[in-house]
């Protein structure tokens, strides 16, 4: 037998005995999930176990001291491991930094390879639109109802329509996401409405195509390596030195490619770029002034892309920016920390589970007795929004870029 | 709790006061009790030097006194460095108990709110049935009356798919236990009840009992369930995990009291516990009340020196860096299971600012090969000199180097990273990292306003 | 009836929605593509009403995809019935003669035989045995459905309503209407109704009870919106059974029991408590609800001819609702509707037993 | 009190005296087995579990005979409780290639078998890309595969079924004498440390598989046995660090191995000639060492990993003298005292965990001589309990609602006997609760344990179920699974903390050697549960100090 027909046969006994070798850039996760010491104090802090208990969901610390701890029976996980929401809170939590939202995805990539048939109908289905068109979301059927949705929203939200501008070597690309590419058009818009209030230098994609991060929560390693490749390949050839995005996953999951692939382009969320490159100074001049608007008392929500697999200091530049508005007050929910429910993919499989998460931020935003509730990311805001309604309550919700740019001045 | 009092203690005085918080720790991690002094540092040893003194200690001056005696350089000796020689015990003493104020007050209606006090060591009942020593107890595992009666019937109710606590194995230790001291109460009884937050009589936890007693009416179901079986046994008084609830844990007391018409309580659990998650929840509360701005998830990874002063201090987020600049910096970061301490076979290391470690004798510690400090057995009254290593400090609880110079003028330190400090052994866990947070956060406060 | 006048608003207002009700919306199930949603639907209106666009052959499919399950309204804070408006667009359709192709055959069925099926108009009823009884007289509208394709349900509900003392009367039925009205043939179903208002009318009976909930809509409501008064009370049979509650026995049944509630029986005429009820008497415990359910049940696919002309589609609906009910870990899934009946007993293999409410409560029959 | 009539005796309730009970009572002898401790809580508890092939021993052509026959036959009778180990062999240097040639030609001839490939050669990228933890510099691997059995349950499967076929088993029993009348073994003295009591029971014969404490024991019959006491020591690592087994060349030049074992990896093993009591020794710093540093050539990063604790055993070799340990015979001898003056007695020497079985066989056969009775072995052929089927894990979880992990590490250590364990469910719907919350075990499986699998403390019940064996080392589940121990047993008070002293002791033992880095943090918290909550440091209770905490 030559060493490439051993290389081959043995292969196919790893796969028969349900091993898939680490990769060396997972050594790292594998090795952070050693920290363990199965104190559970992640599971007082769990939203999911919160919301369905511990028997359901056994949790972040059963991830880290049990389902991970030997690769061939990670089949077996399966009917716990896709109910995490990869909100990062165990990870905030963990004295030791055992970085289970990884491990999850880990875990879940190997379930794909050898066990398909068990990852969650709801996933597959996800993952047949993303390789098909490499987007999120199904893309509109007719482009001319794409446009007419748009504008309509934009008529009802009272946003001025913006042309699209796609050019070489501008200083920033801004990055919309498939949420608001697709479906919350309107923060795409309000988010150009505002580039273009401060004169940011920005263009957007030719084509825009997902970031990969959905790919990566379901275990589609290599679906998410080849949309990670083909962004990297877009930004280049468009020569930015910065991409601004507004939604919370796509900035963690791009910030992180960027490192990985070695970009050297530094990668915002867009409260981020206003607060450090446009600055509260500009913004005030511009928020702070206005008498069109009534009051409003606002709370917000934190994503958990930006709080927990970002930065904390995100959500404190957006409440800053909130503050200067004028005629807004900020009332912060207790809950304002805690998961929406909409991560890890869950609610394409266990809505149950999405929607039994949300309740506590209901029930504190509704403590708050603020009228609007403001979130820099759209994918929460729909998670939100829709179980607010379902609840029957008043409180309204909107993307934090849609609420600025209401507010800017006409240009 | 050390980060937490001396970020609080320095933002009340008036500064802007950051906190830099990855993981949590101790407060989180603790019984809810709080420990100031029961047992001393080395086992039995001190029968030898004070063969009056008492062990357990009764009180928690009875304590400070014996360590002061015998051990100055324990981080509740190091409080009273600064005082003439004969005023340090008094001097410790006092700062010791005004913490203790400080605290109960600034917990007072919160859901972690604190019986017990200075003037002596109380005896509450763990789950495992035993008794220890604590000074501090969150008031829903209070019992006023427990042992006054000798004709006091306890029964201990557990729950159904609860692991975590199992009512007959409490029952028989803890009976033994008074059967052989002679103290009330000696009719002992148990119960199993049935509550199932999430409708399945198993896999149920701890939080997610507490969570689901926060519910209104949530008692008129527990109180029934537990209602038969105090008819039943003629109960005085009923213990129950400490699982009543995160934030109507009193009141849900009070309400099963009135519903019951005994006195009940909460058992101290094994960590990490609901009460320890209470007071956890009310100490970030306390200080962000202060004032002070807490930042999660950023762990500080080092710090820029500049001549004797710590500059800047670096930390990381998952996908950020930030750079802080303060003028004083207090270092609470634990020991092994805060992460402030690292050991592998070859030595101990201090892991956010390289400092030198010292052993539970105050000797360099980089080289010293862990097991070395441990004992052969488990669990014993000698327990493990590894686990009091940590960093030694000047007077000012800035930590020292070889020479014994301060590392930075401008950084302290607190809690369980303090070198010769046992807590898990002493059952002083909570106290010393209450008393030297104080002591740190006043000791940073007034360098910060000397500096401006 | 919806107001004319009212709809371009309407419809401006749900075009500039944030689509929630697209997550409930079964065809946005089905194709996953944003036009099959009420908000697509409402946009390709809103766009024809402006002038902007026209609506094409493929706007009228996107029309003609709605199930009608009225789902989405659930989801609408303003409460725009955009399955409503649908209907009147489709109606507005029918009269320009531009309804999809495939709609032909099957008015012309009901138009010729009195069923879309195109059975023999004689073949309806003729094997249907009643015997007189000394009880209430009542009259039983089978509907198509049951009468040519799900003969159990029949078969069982005469046996049963036997079995309780009552005087059957089986009337010389014609189709409804229903199917037409939902796509847009007013005509040509009112010609039926008004057969069946006859019919009806004519007979000596105390209520009129009806398995069919399409049929129970049409005769309770739209004939009555039309101006054709029916002058019984007509009720569905399980509204029926529920007054009968305590007369009904308790059978042996094993396994987990789940409800399906039909759209037409649930939502448009908020019938859900009655055969929960009943099921409850028959099995003797509680339904095990499925995570959607009720006003939040997912309609089973066979809705408004949408398994006439996108049958596949129709199918992967139905296949969906049978693995909601797997989750729960049901055994049996009951619902009271023929439409839903013959839709989930295609996709449900052999894992779980489908059957129609007076199937189920006629095993109460079998154990003595 | 005593028993009597007994065909056998055997002592020694490891691999081979289980064996050899099972071989004797299913050949209809009437047997007493007698451990003085519990199942498997010596030698063979601290073995890798790997039923080999004989690899290490090529220039004994017989013996890889034997071993490869006993591979084939174990995976006929116990196949529910063996995995098998794809393995690699990096070599960094030329010379190490030639030896591996030999081997090479050796395994493969009998690998067919055993159902396994030729050893194989792989490229360097190929190994990398199966372990990238390897050291880049290799130059090629050798590639085969082996099984890997579950000792404990191996052991406990034998015993049971022994039971099951007639056998009296008694674990907590220390023969204390051997009267021998008329140079002819009489009758056991033994004492029962469970019941305090003394009892005895007479015997036609006695095999004796008391390992390494094996000459002590025919001492006491008054025969002599010459042992090679030989110490092996293991560092156990915190979950599959590898993906794969490796075997490389220790720094004196002899084998050492890293293999992943259930959900831990194992590194081992050391060679030390002992005179010491087996019961007191620990691992020693030297022997860790000697470990990381021999696999840290292979694998560069090893030291990163997390060590949970080392175990170690002595091995009872054949005494050869004055060769190295490698070169003394994994072949076995069976030992007729006869010739010495004790008729009836019949003792063991050397021997692997593989061979278990094979002993048993000649070692029956020649009670059987003995006895004058002629018999059949058919220990190869009769399957063990729990092989009857497979097990349909997903379907079960979703019937009895217990989580798919837990059933699937149920079903690896119990095969069918899993749904014995579910029917205790179907009547006591909290058993469902996970106790030990590593590996996991649910309560249902620890009371089924205690009811029929006799054991005595918290250790045992390690060995029957894994309790307490992953990386927290029983922090969270000693008080558990010792509250449900005192239940069931119907313990006081103080036999229920002493039996947390005692789990936490005897984990302990092989905590400390090798303590460092996140097992620091663990034993932390452990004593943060258990001294400073549970202050189980400062009460007084009636524990007895263990054998290694005397020695200290």
């Amino acid at each position: 037998m030559t060493e490439e027909e051993a290389f081959e046969f043995v292969k196919n006994t790893l796969k028969e005995e349900r091993i898939t070798p680490y990769h060396k850039n997972e050594i790292e996760i594998v090795h952070s999930v050693e920290g363990c010491i199965n104190c559970g104090l992640c599971i007082n802090h769990c939203p999911v176990v919160a919301a369905v208990g511990v028997d359901r969901f056994t949790g972040p610390r059963s991830i880290a001291v049990e389902l991970s701890r030997s690769p061939p029976e990670f089949w077996s996980t399966a009917d716990k491991i896709y109910l995490c929401t990869g909100c990062g809170t165990c990870r905030e939590v963990c004295p030791k930094n055992v970085n289970v939202p990884e491990v999850v995805n880990l875990v879940r990539a190997r379930i794909f390879e050898h066990r398909p048939d068990l990852v969650p109908k709801g996933l597959h289905m996800v993952r047949e639109i993303i390789v098909e068109h490499n987007l999120a979301f199904e893309p509109w059927e007719d482009p001319e109802e794409k446009v007419e949705s748009r504008d309509v929203r934009l008529e009802r939200l009272d946003i001025p329509y913006t042309e699209d501008i796609i050019k070489k070597n501008a200083e920033v690309l801004f990055y919309p996401g498939c949420q608001a590419e697709e479906r919350a058009q309107e923060v795409r818009e309000a988010a150009k409405v505002v580039l273009n209030y401060f004169d940011v230098d920005y263009t957007l994609l030719d084509d825009m195509s997902c970031c990969g991060l959905p790919s990566a929560l379901m275990g589609d390693d290599e679906t998410s390596q080849r949309l990670a490749g083909l962004l990297k390949e877009k930004v280049a050839g468009l020569g930015v030195k910065k991409v601004v995005t507004t939604c919370a996953g796509c900035t963690s999951n791009i910030s992180d490619i960027s490192l990985q692939d070695q970009w050297s382009i530094p990668v915002y969320h867009m409260v981020e770029y206003l607060a450090e490159e446009v600055g509260l100074d500009r913004l005030k001049q511009a928020l702070g002034s206005s008498k069109e608007f009534s009051e409003v008392t606002v709370t917000v929500h934190d994503p958990c892309h930006l709080i927990r697999h970002t930065s904390r200091r995100t959500m404190q530049d957006a409440i800053e920016i909130l503050k200067v508005i004028s005629g807004v007050k900020v009332a912060i929910s207790e809950a304002e920390d805690s998961c929406c429910g909409g991560g890890g993919l869950v609610a394409y499989h266990s809505k149950d589970v999405a929607d039994s998460v949300v309740q506590e931020n209901l029930i504190s935003i509704d403590k708050t007795g603020a009228e609007r509730l403001v979130a820099p990311c759209p994918l929460c805001t729909a998670q939100i929004e829709a179980n607010l309604f379902k609840s029957g309550s008043s409180v309204e919700v909107d993307d934090l870029m849609v609420f600025i740019a209401q507010r800017l001045p006409k240009k | 709790m050390a980060g937490l009092a001396a970020g609080t203690i320095a933002a009340e005085n008036g500064l802007e006061t950051l906190m830099l918080r990855t993981g949590q720790s101790a407060t989180a991690y603790s019984s809810g009790a709080i420990d100031i002094i029961g047992y001393p540092p080395e086992g039995l040893a001190l029968k030898e030097y004070l063969p009056d003194t008492e062990v357990p200690f009764k009180t928690p001056s009875d304590g400070l006194r014996a360590i002061l005696t015998l051990f100055p350089f324990h981080p509740y000796g190091i409080i009273g460095f600064g005082a003439d020689d004969d005023k340090v015990v008094e001097s410790v003493i006092a700062h010791v108990k005004e913490s203790i104020s400080w605290l109960k007050e600034r917990l007072a209606g919160s859901c972690a709110a604190l019986i017990g006090g200075f003037e002596r060591n109380i005896y509450p009942i763990t789950v495992l049935g035993t008794t220890k020593p604590t000074c501090l107890i969150q008031e829903t595992m209070w019992s006023e009356t427990l042992n006054a009666n000798p004709d006091n019937v306890l029964i201990f109710a557990g729950f159904r798919g609860h692991a975590e606590f199992n009512a007959l194995s409490t029952t028989r230790a803890y009976l033994e236990n008074q059967l052989r001291t002679g103290k009330p109460p000696h009719k002992v009884g148990h119960c199993v009840l049935e509550i199932s937050p999430f409708g399945k009589p198993y896999n149920i936890s701890s939080i997610e009992l507490a969570r689901h007693f926060d519910h209104d009416g949530s008692m008129v179901d527990l109180a029934a369930a537990i209602k038969k079986h105090v008819d039943q046994l003629g109960a005085t008084h009923v213990a129950i995990p400490p699982v009543l609830g995160i934030e109507q844990a009193l009141q849900n007391k009070a309400e099963l009291q009135k519903e019951l018409g005994v006195e009940v309580f909460e058992l101290v659990a094994l960590p990490p516990s609901v009460p320890g998650f209470r007071l956890q929840r009310a100490m970030d509360r306390t200080f962000k009340n202060a004032g002070g701005t807490l930042l999660i998830g950023h762990q500080a990874r080092s710090a820029i020196f500049k001549n004797d002063m710590i500059e800047s201090v670096v930390a990381q987020s998952p996908r950020r860096e930030v750079t802080i600049s303060p003028k004083t910096v207090i270092l609470a970061s634990g020991k092994f299971i805060g992460g402030g301490l690292e050991a592998d076979e070859n030595g101990i290391r201090e892991t956010v600012l390289d400092l030198m470690p010292v052993t539970t004798n105050l000797h360099p510690a980089e080289e010293v090969r862990p097991v070395y400090h441990t004992n052969v057995f488990s669990l014993s009254p000698d327990g493990h000199a590894v686990l009091g290593a940590g960093l030694a400090v000047d007077m000012d609880f800035r930590p020292i180097d070889a020479d014994g110079v301060e590392r930075a003028k401008n950084l302290f330190c607190a809690g369980s990273i303090l070198a010769k400090y046992n807590y898990s052994l002493e059952k002083s866990g909570l106290g010393v990292a209450l008393s030297t947070g104080l002591a740190a956060g006043r000791n940073a406060a007034r360098m910060a306003k000397e500096v401006s | 009836m919806i107001d004319p006048e009212k709809i371009p608003s309407q419809v401006r207002m749900c075009s500039a929605c944030p689509k929630m009700c697209r997550h409930v919306c079964p065809t946005f199930f089905a194709w996953r593509s944003d036009s099959p949603t009420p908000h697509g639907r409402a946009l390709l209106i809103h766009q024809e009403i402006k002038g902007t666009r026209q609506l094409d052959e493929r706007g009228i499919e996107v029309l003609y995809q709605c199930l009608e399950c009225a789902h989405c309204l659930t989801w609408c804070l303003p409460e725009i019935d955009i399955a409503e408006i649908v209907e009147h667009r489709r109606t507005e359709l029918v009269k320009e003669g531009r309804h999809p192709a495939g709609l032909t055959s099957l008015v012309a069925n009901v138009v010729e035989h009195h069923n879309p099926f195109g059975e023999a108009h004689n073949a309806r009823s003729d094997w249907i045995e009643v015997s007189p009884k000394k009880g209430k007289r009542i009259a039983y509208f089978t509907g198509c459905t049951s009468a040519y394709r799900e003969k159990e349900i029949v078969e069982s509900t005469v046996k049963l309503l036997d079995s309780l003392g009552f005087d059957i009367v089986i009337p010389d039925e014609w189709c409804c209407g229903s199917p037409l009205l939902r796509t847009g043939f007013i005509d040509e179903a009112l010609e039926q109704a008004r057969h069946n208002v006859e019919v009806l009318n004519s007979l000596d009976v105390e209520e009129i009870v009806t398995t069919c909930p399409g049929c129970y809509r049409v005769l309770k409501q739209d004939y009555a919106s039309h101006g054709l008064k029916l002058n019984s009370q007509v009720s569905h049979l399980s509204e029926f059974l529920e007054t009968k509650i305590k007369d009904l026995k308790t059978a042996r049944i094993e396994g987990k029991v789940t409800y399906h509630d039909p759209c037409h029986l649930g939502r448009h005429m908020d019938v859900y408590d009655a055969p929960r009820n009943v099921i409850q008497k028959v099995t003797g415990r509680k339904v095990v609800e499925m995570e959607r359910h009720a006003d939040n049940a997912m309609c089973c696919g066979n809705g408004a001819g949408m398994r006439l002309l996108f049958p596949e589609k129709a199918k992967a609906i139905g296949n969906e609702r049978i693995r909601q009910a797997m989750d729960v870990g049901a055994d049996m899934v009951v619902t009271a509707c023929p439409f839903c009946r013959n839709m989930l007993a295609s996709q449900s293999g052999d894992e779980i037993r489908v059957l129609d409410l007076p199937e189920l409560v006629s095993l109460t029959l079998e154990d003595e | 009190m005593s028993e009597s009539d007994f065909d056998v005796v055997v002592i020694g309730g490891g691999s081979t005296g289980t064996a050899v009970a099972r071989d004797c009572a299913l050949r209809g002898f009437k047997t007493l087995l007698l451990e003085r401790d519990d199942i498997a809580s010596a030698t063979v508890g601290t073995c890798a579990g790997m039923i080999s092939s004989g690899l290490k021993y090529m220039d004994e052509p017989e013996i890889v005979d034997m071993c490869s026959e006993e591979v084939v036959h174990l995976n006929r009778i116990a196949r529910h409780i063996i995995m098998k180990n794809p393995i690699l062999t990096p070599i960094l240097e030329l010379s190490d290639l030639s030896t591996g040639g030999n081997f090479a030609a050796e395994y493969s001839k009998r690998a067919e078998s055993r159902d396994v490939p030729p050893v194989m050669f792989l490229e360097p990228e190929a190994a990398l890309e199966i372990e990238p933890l390897l050291n880049p510099d290799l130059i090629s691997s050798l590639y085969f595969e082996e099984y890997f059995i579950d000792p404990f349950r191996l052991c406990l499967l034998q015993a049971l079924d022994a039971q099951e076929n007639g056998a009296v088993v008694k674990t907590y029993c220390e023969v204390i004498d051997i009267v021998v009348r008329d140079s002819t073994v009489e009758s056991v003295t033994f004492y029962n440390r469970v019941t305090g009591e003394i009892e005895s029971a007479t015997t036609k014969t006695i095999i004796n598989a008391g390992g390494p404490w094996a000459h002590k024991i025919a001492a006491q019959a008054g025969a002599t046995l010459d042992l090679r006491l030989n110490k092996g020591a293991h560092v156990i690592l915190d979950r599959r660090v590898v993906n794969v087994g490796v075997i490389t060349k220790a720094v004196d030049g002899r084998m050492i191995y890293l293999f992943p074992h259930e959900n831990t990896t194992l590194l081992g093993t050391t060679a030390l000639d002992t005179w010491e009591d087996p019961d007191t020794l620990v691992a020693t710093h030297d022997e860790i060492e000697y470990l990381l540093k021999s696999i840290e050539w292979i694998i560069p990063s090893i030291r990163e990993a997390r060590i949970i604790r080392t175990m170690e055993g002595v091995r009872p070799l054949v005494p050869t003298w004055k060769v190295p340990e490698g070169e003394v015979t994994r072949g076995y001898e069976v030992i007729d005292h006869e010739s010495e003056g004790v008729s009836g007695l019949v003792s063991f020497t050397g021997g692997k965990l593989v061979t278990c079985r094979h002993m048993a066989e000649a070692a029956t056969d020649l009670i059987s001589q003995k006895l004058g009775v002629e018999s059949k072995c058919t220990t190869h052929e009769l399957p063990l309990p729990g092989m009857e089927s497979d097990v349909d894990v997903l379907s079960i979880a979703k019937e009895y609602d217990i989580s798919q992990h837990a059933l699937e590490r149920l079903r690896a250590r119990r095969g069918t006997q899993i749904m014995e364990i579910l029917d205790l469910v179907k009547e006591h719907s909290n058993w469902r609760t996970t106790i030990c919350t590593c590996e996991p075990v649910i309560e249902a499986e620890i009371r089924y344990s205690i009811r029929n699998e006799f054991p005595q403390t918290l250790n045992d019940l390690r060995r029957r179920v894994r309790l307490g064996t992953g990386p927290c080392q029983g922090t969270f589940c000693t008080y558990k699974a010792a509250a449900i121990l005192a239940d069931e047993l119907d313990l006081t008070g103080e036999d229920y903390l002493v039996d947390i002293l005692d789990f936490r002791a005897e984990r302990w033992k092989g905590i400390r050697p090798p303590m460092r880095g996140p097992q620091l943090a663990q034993e932390e918290v452990a004593q943060g549960l258990y001294a400073c909550v549970g202050n189980l440091d400062q009460i007084e209770t009636e524990y007895d100090p263990k054998p290694w905490e005397e020695v200290g």
